[in-house]
C-alpha cells in the first residue's frame, strides 16, 4: 500500500530531518513506527499526508508510493483523494463545529447524499459514543471522544490507508485500550492498512504485524512485531524492561554501547 | 588631400548657411507683408490649473477644466492671442502654455503642484484655482509671486483681504441671499403672514459649509427669516428622511445647501417619495441645478429650485453662448451650464492676458494681468456671465444672479436678476459683536 | 416627537438593513479567511458600474444585465483571491489590511476611469413608492432592499448551518491545517469565499445604485458596514443582521435630535463613537468569539 | 544579516554604539548635510517645495514607523494627530502668544496626549480592531477640526503668522525649507536613537509577542501607551512645521486618505527601520509628482479620455504600488537598499 524508499526530508532547505528513511506498508496491515519526541516520525507522517508544505519542508531526496503511484510533494488533497486519512497528533478537532458537523467535513470529498449518511452510520457504529454526542460541540466534550470524532472523521473516507499520529498521547489507559479495539476492529473490517506511530510501543505492538525503530531521523531496527516484542533493546528503551524482565539499571554500562550502535 | 576636403567641405556649408540665411531673411520679408498669422508668434505665455479633477466635488470641477482647456485650445489653433503691440503699433500674436493639476480635493499636493507650476518657464502671470482647497492655501503665495489667481468657488475667503485672488462667480453666502430673497417672496405670495423657517443642509467639506456665513444669516434673519439649524449631508445619502423630518419638527419652510447633483437628487427623490414637498421647498445652489439633474432624478427633480447666475445653454443667440458652445461641440465636451462657466473663466483669463499685451506689450508679467483684471470697464463675456467687474477692494466679479426652476422637464428662469448683498468679512452684514 | 422618533427609528431599521447588506460579505470573507476586507465598498462600486455600464449603455434587459453583472463579479472576487490576497497569506495582518484598503482604492480610481467623478442615472428596479401609516413612511425601495438583505441573511445562514461548502468554510475558518488533511483544498475555500463576498458587493451594489444612481462615492458605504461588523462581532452573521439596523437607528435618531444642536455631522461620526465605546467594552463585538491567546 | 564594514572592530561600548561608526561614513554624513543644507542656493523653489513636503511627511511617518513598525500598533489615523498639534500650534501662538518653539513642542506634547487616550483601546484590543479605533480617532478628531468653529474657524481654516525664532522670520521658501529640514533631521536622529534604548526593544517585543513580553516583565501597557505618546508626538510636531510651512491650515489637509497613505508609504519602505520610512516617503512622493507631471502630457496626447482619466491614475499608482510591495518584496525598499549594501561590503565575495 504504503511504499518509502530512501527518503530525506529538509526543513527551509538547510534542517535534514529525515536521512534516507525506508519504510513499508503492505496491504490491509497494521505497522507501527516507534520512536523517541523527536526522532522524526510526525515528519515522516507529514511527508507522506503532504503536509510538510506548510511547515516549510521538503523532500529532497528518495520516493513515496501510495498504491503504486508516486507522490512525494504532492499537495495534501491529491493525497487525500488517493484514499490516505490522516489523524494528526493533539486531537485536532474543529473546536466550534459540532460532532457530526466534524464527521461530515470528513465526507467532504466523498460523494455525499445518501452515502454520507450511511457513513456517518458506520462511524457510530464503530464509536456508539459519538450517537449520543452528535449535537454537541466539539470543543466541550471529552479528550477520548475528541479522538473517536477524529478517528472517526478519517474513517469517513473509506480510507485505504490510515496514518495515525500518537492516537493514545494524554488519554487515560482505558480509553486508550478501547481505542486500540476500535482501530483493530476498522484494519479487520474495512481492510485498511494503517501506519501506526507511537511511543507507547507496548499497545502499538499489540495491534501492528511489523514495526520499524526511529531514532535521530533513521530507521534503525525493524521486524515483525513479534520479534521486536523479544528485541532486548526494544524491550528495555520501549517497553522499559531489562533483558532479565527487571527494571533498568542505570548503572549499565551496556546501555550507552547498545544505543551507540544504533545512531551509527 | 584630407585637407582640400575639410576646405570643401567648410565652403560647401558656407554656401548652404548663406542660400538658407538669405532664403530665410526672404521669407520673413515675405511674412512682413502677410497677415499676423504668417509670421511666428513672438512668445509664450503660460496659465496653470489646479482643479478637483477626481474626488467629491469633481462632476463640476471637471467639465470647468474642459471649458477652460478648449477655450486655450482654441486660441492657439486660431494662431494665439493677436493684439496691437502698444510700442510698434503692429499686430502680434503670443502662444499659451497651459499646465494642469489635480489636488483630489485634497491639500496635500497643493504645495508641489503649485511651486511647480508657478516657477515654471515661461513664468506664469495667471492660474485658476478650481479646487477649493487650492483656493484657499494658494493666496499669499500668488500675491508673493505676482501671479493672478482666479477662483472659481466663491466661498473662499482668499479674496479678502484683496489680494491677486478674483472670483467669477457670486460667492456662495450671496447665492444663499439670492435663495432667500425668492423664498421670501414666495413665501408672500402664497399669503402667509408669519416668519417661515429655514434650514441649512451642508456637506462636511469647505464647499458645502463655505455657505454658511454669519453675514448670510444675517441677511437671511433680517429678511424675516428664522433659522432652525444645520443638518448634514452625508456625500453617498442612503436616505435623507432623518434630516427632512428633523428640519420640519424644527419649523423650516426652506432649505438650502451648497450641494452637488449626487446629493441634490436624492433629496429630490426623498422628498418626493415621503410627500413633503409641499411643505419644505428644496432649493439648490448653482452646482446642484445642473441640467444633469433632469436627467437622473427624473421626474421628481419637479418644483426644485435653484440659484444661478450663468446664462442658459440654449440661450444661442447671446454671442457668448453661442461662441462657447461652438467651442465645446469642436472639443466634444458635453454642453450645459457647468460648459458655459469654464468657458467663461477661459474668456476672461485669456482676455485679461490680451488687455495686458495691449497696454504692455511682450513680455507681459502677473502685475500687468492683476492691473488688467483691474480695468474699470469689467469684462464683456457675451452673455455668458453677468457682468464682470473688480475694482481695488472688490474681488468678486459678479453681482448679479437669478433664479430658476425645473419645471415640465426643463430648467426655466423663474425670477429677475437679484443684486446680492455685500457679504465682506466686516462689511455691512457682519454681525456686530 | 414620538411619531418621528418612530419614523427615524423605522427609517433607521431599513436604512440598516442596507449595511447589514454590504457587511455580509465582509463576514463571509472573515469566516474563511479571517482578512478584513476594506474592499468590500469597493466590490459594491464595482457591481454598481457593472450593472449600470450593462443595463444602461449596453441596453440589456433587467434581468439578463443583473446576471452577467453578477457573473462579473464573481470572477472579480475570484480574481482578487488569487492575485492579491493568495500572495499575502502568512503574512502580518497589517498586510492584508493594506492590501484590502489599496484594493478600495483601486476600485475607486478603476470607477473614476470609467464614469469619472459624476453621477449616472439607473434604469429603475426597485418600485419607487412608499407605504404610510400616519405620518410615518416607508420607502418601497429601502423596505425592498431589506427584505433581500434579510433573506440574505437566511439563505447564508442556512447555507452556512447546512451547506456542505458552507461546512467547509467554517471548518476552514477554524483550522486550516485539519481542513487540508482532510482533502479540502484550502485556496478554493477561500476563492469561494471572495466570490460569496463579490456577489454580494454585486447585489448591494446594484440595489443602491438603482435608488442612488452610479457613482464613485458609493463605496465609502463599505466603511459603514465595517462598523457595524465590528460592533456585531467580525464572524457572527446574527450580530451583523441585528447590528445593521441598531446603526442605522443610532444615525437617524442622531441626525434627527442632535445634529440640530450642534451644527450637523454626527450622523456620520456617531456610529465610529458607538464602535470606539463598544471596542473598549467588549473588545471582540457584541456577539463575536473570543479568541483565547496562548504564548 | 548586518554587517560592519570590513576592518572595522569595536573596543569599547562607545564605538559599539556608535551610528557612525568610519570616517568615510562621518565624511559622507558632513557632506550629505552640506549638501542638503545649502540647497536652496542652487534649487529650484519647486525642488524645495518638494524636498520640504517630503521632510514633513518623513516626521509624520517616523512617528508612524515607531508605533506601526516596531511597536506593532497598527494606526489609520496619523493624519488626524498631525492635524490636532497643526491646529495647536497655530492656536497657541494666535492666542496665547507662546513663541514659536514653545507653541511647537506644546502641539508635539497635546497630540501625544490625545494620541493617548485614542490608544486606550489598545491594551485590551489589537490588530485589525485597534486599526477601526484609530480610524474612528480620525473622523471624530476631523469632526472637531470642522465643527469647533470657534477654535479652529471650521472650514475657512486658520491663516497661520510666519514662524520666527532667533530673530529669523521662516517667510521664504528657502528658510522655510531649512526649517523643515531641521526638524526632520531632528526626528530621524531621535527616532534612531529611541529605538536603540530601552523603550525600543521593548517595544519590539511587545511587537513580537505582547504576552511574552508581559511575562518578561515589560511593563506592556504603559509601553502600549508610551508608543501611542511617541508617535503621535511626532505626528503633532509634524502638523506644526506643516502648518508653518504652508501658511494655511484647513481640515481638508488632514484626511483619512493622507492616514492611509502613510501607512502605505511605511509597507512600502520596509516596517521596523528608520531608513524605510525615508525611502518610503521619497519614492511615494516621486510617484505622485510623476503622475502630476506626465497626466497633463497623457491627457493632452490622448484627449478622447479626457483629464479626470489621467487624474485617477495617481490613486490606482499608489494602490497597485503598495499591492506590488505586499506581494513580491513585504520587507519595503529599506531591505533591497540592506542586501545591495551587503552586497557591495562583501564584494566580490558572495558570502
Amino acid at each position: 500500500m504504503l511504499k518509502i524508499s530512501n527518503v530525506e526530508v529538509k526543513y527551509s532547505n538547510v534542517i535534514l530531518v529525515l536521512k534516507g528513511v525506508s519504510l513499508e506498508v503492505p496491504d490491509e496491515a497494521v505497522v507501527c513506527l516507534l520512536g523517541a519526541n523527536g526522532a522524526g516520525k510526525t515528519t515522516l507522517i507529514r511527508a507522506v499526508s503532504g503536509m510538510l508544505k506548510t511547515q516549510l519542508g521538503k523532500v529532497t531526496d528518495g520516493v513515496i508510493e501510495i498504491g503504486g503511484q508516486r507522490v512525494e510533494n504532492q499537495s495534501p488533497e491529491v493525497i487525500a483523494a488517493l484514499r490516505v486519512a490522516q489523524v494528526m497528533e493533539g486531537r485536532r478537532v474543529l473546536e466550534q463545529l459540532t460532532v457530526e458537523e466534524n464527521l461530515k467535513l470528513g465526507g467532504y470529498i466523498g460523494p455525499g447524499g445518501s452515502r454520507l449518511k450511511a457513513d456517518l452510520d458506520r462511524v457510530y457504529d464503530y464509536f456508539p459514543r459519538l450517537w449520543e454526542l452528535k449535537t454537541r460541540t466539539s470543543g466541550y466534550i471529552s479528550g477520548g471522544e475528541q479522538q473517536m470524532v477524529v478517528i472517526g472523521r478519517a474513517l469517513m473516507t473509506h480510507p485505504k490507508l490510515m496514518l495515525l499520529d500518537e492516537p493514545s498521547l494524554g488519554l487515560a489507559p482505558l480509553m486508550v485500550k478501547s481505542i486500540y479495539e476500535v482501530l483493530e476492529r476498522i484494519n479487520r473490517e474495512e481492510k485498511t492498512s494503517m501506519l501506526l506511530v507511537e511511543q507507547n510501543a507496548r499497545i502499538a505492538l499489540s495491534i501492528a504485524s511489523y514495526g520499524y525503530i526511529m531514532e535521530s531521523g533513521r530507521i534503525v531496527l525493524d521486524g515483525a512485531a513479534e520479534k521486536l516484542k523479544d528485541n532486548e533493546d526494544v524491550k528495555e528503551f520501549y517497553l522499559g524492561l531489562s533483558a532479565v524482565g527487571k527494571k533498568k539499571s542505570y548503572k549499565d554500562v551496556k546501555h550507552y554501547k547498545r544505543r551507540k550502535r544504533w545512531l551509527g | 588631400m584630407r585637407m582640400k576636403m575639410n576646405v570643401w567641405l567648410l565652403l560647401l556649408s558656407l554656401g548652404i548657411f548663406l542660400a538658407g540665411s538669405s532664403f530665410g531673411l526672404f521669407g520673413y520679408a515675405l511674412a512682413q507683408e502677410k497677415g499676423v498669422l504668417d509670421r511666428d508668434p513672438i512668445g509664450s505665455v503660460a496659465i496653470f490649473e489646479i482643479n478637483d479633477l477626481t474626488g467629491p466635488t469633481s462632476d463640476s470641477c471637471v467639465p470647468h477644466h474642459n471649458g477652460i482647456w478648449d477655450v486655450i485650445r482654441d486660441v492657439n489653433e486660431k494662431g494665439g492671442i493677436i493684439y496691437s503691440d502698444p510700442k510698434t503699433g503692429k499686430k502680434e500674436r503670443v502662444k499659451i502654455n497651459f499646465e494642469w493639476g489635480d489636488n483630489k480635493a485634497q491639500a496635500g499636493p497643493v504645495p508641489t503642484l503649485y511651486e511647480r507650476m508657478a516657477n515654471a518657464s515661461p513664468r506664469p502671470i495667471i492660474c485658476y484655482m478650481g479646487s477649493s482647497a487650492a483656493g484657499e492655501t494658494t493666496p499669499p503665495w500668488t500675491q508673493r509671486d505676482k501671479i493672478v489667481q482666479i477662483n472659481a468657488g466663491g466661498g473662499q475667503p482668499g479674496w479678502y483681504p484683496p489680494r491677486y485672488a478674483f472670483t467669477i462667480n457670486s460667492d456662495y453666502p450671496g447665492n444663499a441671499c439670492t435663495a432667500a430673497w425668492w423664498a421670501m417672496k414666495d413665501w408672500k405670495s402664497k399669503g402667509h403672514t408669519e416668519a417661515p423657517g429655514w434650514a441649512w443642509f451642508t456637506l462636511d467639506i469647505p464647499y458645502g459649509r463655505a455657505t454658511i456665513k454669519p453675514e448670510s444669516e444675517a441677511y437671511i434673519k433680517s429678511l424675516g427669516f428664522k433659522i432652525v439649524g444645520t443638518w448634514t449631508m452625508p456625500f453617498v445619502p442612503v436616505d435623507t428622511g432623518a434630516q427632512f423630518r428633523s428640519m420640519i419638527d424644527a419649523g423650516a419652510n426652506y432649505c438650502y445647501g451648497n450641494l452637488v447633483i449626487l446629493q441634490q437628487q436624492k433629496l429630490m427623490k426623498d422628498v418626493t417619495m415621503l410627500g413633503l414637498k409641499e411643505k419644505i421647498q428644496v432649493i439648490a445652489c448653482p452646482y446642484g441645478i445642473m441640467e444633469d439633474i433632469i436627467k437622473v432624478a427624473g421626474k421628481d427633480a419637479e418644483g426644485l429650485v435653484g440659484v444661478h447666475n450663468t446664462a442658459f445653454p440654449d440661450e444661442l443667440d447671446k454671442p457668448g453662448v453661442k461662441w462657447a458652445h461652438d467651442i465645446t461641440k469642436k472639443y466634444k465636451h458635453a454642453w450645459n451650464s457647468d460648459s458655459i462657466l469654464g468657458c467663461a473663466y477661459g474668456k476672461i483669463m485669456v482676455t485679461a492676458i490680451k488687455w495686458a499685451l495691449e497696454t504692455k506689450g511682450y513680455p507681459v508679467t502677473g502685475e500687468d494681468v492683476y492691473n488688467s483684471m483691474l480695468s474699470p470697464d469689467g469684462f464683456d463675456t457675451g452673455g455668458l456671465l453677468p457682468p464682470v467687474k473688480f475694482t481695488q477692494t472688490e474681488r468678486r466679479g459678479i453681482w448679479k444672479t437669478h433664479m430658476r426652476g425645473v419645471k415640465d422637464g426643463k430648467i426655466v428662469r423663474i425670477s429677475e436678476d437679484f443684486t446680492i448683498p455685500d457679504m465682506k468679512p466686516g462689511g455691512p452684514w457682519t454681525p456686530k459683536e | 416627537m414620538l411619531m418621528s422618533v418612530a419614523e427615524g427609528i423605522i427609517s433607521g431599521i431599513m436604512i440598516g438593513g442596507v449595511y447589514s447588506l454590504v457587511a455580509l460579505g465582509i463576514v463571509v470573507v472573515f469566516k474563511s479567511t479571517r482578512v478584513i476586507t476594506f474592499t468590500q465598498g469597493g466590490l459594491l462600486l464595482m457591481g454598481a458600474i457593472t450593472g449600470w455600464a450593462l443595463l444602461g449603455p449596453a441596453g440589456l434587459p433587467v434581468g439578463l444585465g443583473v446576471v452577467l453583472t453578477l457573473a462579473a463579479c464573481a470572477f472579480l472576487g475570484m480574481c482578487l483571491d488569487r492575485f492579491t490576497l493568495r500572495p499575502i497569506i502568512g503574512q502580518p495582518i497589517l498586510a492584508s489590511i493594506m492590501v484590502t484598503i489599496a484594493l478600495a482604492w483601486l476600485f475607486d480610481s478603476v470607477g473614476t476611469l470609467i464614469i469619472g467623478g459624476g453621477l449616472r442615472p439607473y434604469p429603475p428596479l426597485l418600485p419607487h413608492g412608499t407605504y404610510k401609516w400616519g405620518r410615518v413612511y416607508i420607502s418601497q425601495s429601502l423596505l425592498l432592499q431589506f427584505i433581500i438583505a434579510v433573506l440574505l441573511f437566511i439563505a447564508f445562514t442556512l447555507f452556512y448551518k447546512y451547506g456542505r461548502l458552507g461546512l467547509a468554510m467554517r471548518g476552514t475558518a477554524e483550522d486550516h491545517t485539519v481542513v487540508q488533511s482532510l482533502g479540502i483544498k484550502v485556496t478554493n475555500i477561500f476563492s469561494y469565499s471572495w466570490v460569496i463576498a463579490a456577489l454580494s458587493g454585486g447585489v448591494s451594489g446594484i440595489l443602491l445604485a438603482s435608488t442612488l444612481g452610479a457613482t464613485v462615492g458609493l463605496s465609502g458605504i463599505g466603511m459603514k458596514a465595517l462598523v457595524v461588523v465590528l460592533i456585531g462581532g467580525m464572524e457572527s452573521i446574527p450580530g451583523v443582521i441585528l447590528m445593521g439596523p441598531i446603526i442605522g437607528i443610532l444615525e437617524n435618531l442622531s441626525i434627527q435630535f442632535l445634529d440640530p444642536l450642534v451644527g450637523g455631522g454626527l450622523g456620520e461620526v456617531v456610529p465610529y463613537a458607538v464602535m470606539l465605546i463598544v471596542l473598549l467594552v467588549k473588545p471582540y463585538g457584541l456577539f463575536g468569539l473570543k479568541r483565547i491567546e496562548r504564548i | 544579516m548586518h554587517w560592519v564594514p570590513c576592518g572595522t572592530y569595536n573596543v569599547n561600548y562607545r564605538q559599539d554604539f556608535a551610528i557612525f561608526r568610519t570616517k568615510p561614513h562621518w565624511i559622507s554624513l558632513v557632506v550629505f548635510l552640506l549638501i542638503l543644507f545649502t540647497l536652496p542656493f542652487y534649487c529650484s523653489r519647486y525642488m524645495l517645495a518638494l524636498l520640504s513636503t517630503i521632510g514633513i511627511t518623513i516626521i509624520a511617518v517616523q512617528g508612524l514607523g515607531i508605533l506601526t513598525g516596531y511597536g506593532g500598533q497598527i494606526s489609520i489615523g496619523q493624519a488626524a494627530f498631525m492635524g490636532t498639534g497643526a491646529y495647536l500650534s497655530v492656536i497657541l501662538m494666535q492666542r496665547f502668544d507662546f513663541p514659536f518653539l514653545l507653541a511647537l513642542f506644546s502641539a508635539g506634547i497635546g497630540s501625544g496626549l490625545v494620541g493617548v487616550v485614542f490608544g486606550l483601546p489598545a491594551l485590551r484590543i489589537k490588530g485589525f480592531y485597534l486599526a477601526m479605533s484609530t480610524l474612528a480617532a480620525q473622523l471624530i478628531l476631523g469632526w472637531f477640526f470642522l465643527h469647533l468653529r470657534g477654535i479652529t474657524g471650521g472650514t475657512e481654516g486658520l491663516h497661520v503668522e510666519h514662524a520666527s525664532f532667533a530673530g529669523i522670520t521662516f517667510n521664504t521658501p528657502q528658510n522655510k525649507y531649512w526649517l523643515v529640514m531641521v526638524f526632520t533631521l531632528l526626528a530621524i536622529f531621535f527616532a534612531k536613537n529611541l529605538m536603540r534604548t530601552k523603550v525600543g526593544r521593548a517595544l519590539v517585543a511587545i511587537r513580537d509577542n505582547d504576552l511574552a513580553a508581559k511575562v518578561m516583565g515589560i511593563e506592556v501597557a504603559l509601553y502600549k501607551l508610551l508608543a501611542f505618546f511617541i508617535s503621535c508626538f511626532f505626528a503633532g510636531i509634524a502638523g506644526a512645521v506643516y502648518a508653518h510651512y504652508i501658511g494655511f491650515i484647513s481640515p481638508v489637509q488632514f484626511t483619512l486618505q493622507d492616514s492611509i497613505l502613510y501607512l502605505g508609504i511605511l509597507i512600502v519602505g520596509g516596517m521596523g527601520s528608520i531608513m524605510g520610512a525615508i525611502f518610503g516617503t521619497v519614492f511615494m512622493k516621486l510617484i505622485e509628482e510623476f503622475v502630476f507631471v506626465i497626466s497633463p502630457m497623457l491627457a493632452t496626447w490622448f484627449p478622447g479620455f479626457g483629464a479626470q482619466f489621467f487624474a485617477a491614475l495617481s490613486l490606482a499608482f499608489y494602490a497597485i504600488i503598495i499591492i506590488l510591495f505586499l506581494v513580491f518584496e513585504p520587507r519595503g525598499i529599506n531591505h533591497l537598499w540592506v542586501v545591495l549594501k551587503n552586497r557591495y561590503r562583501l564584494y566580490p565575495f558572495s558570502h
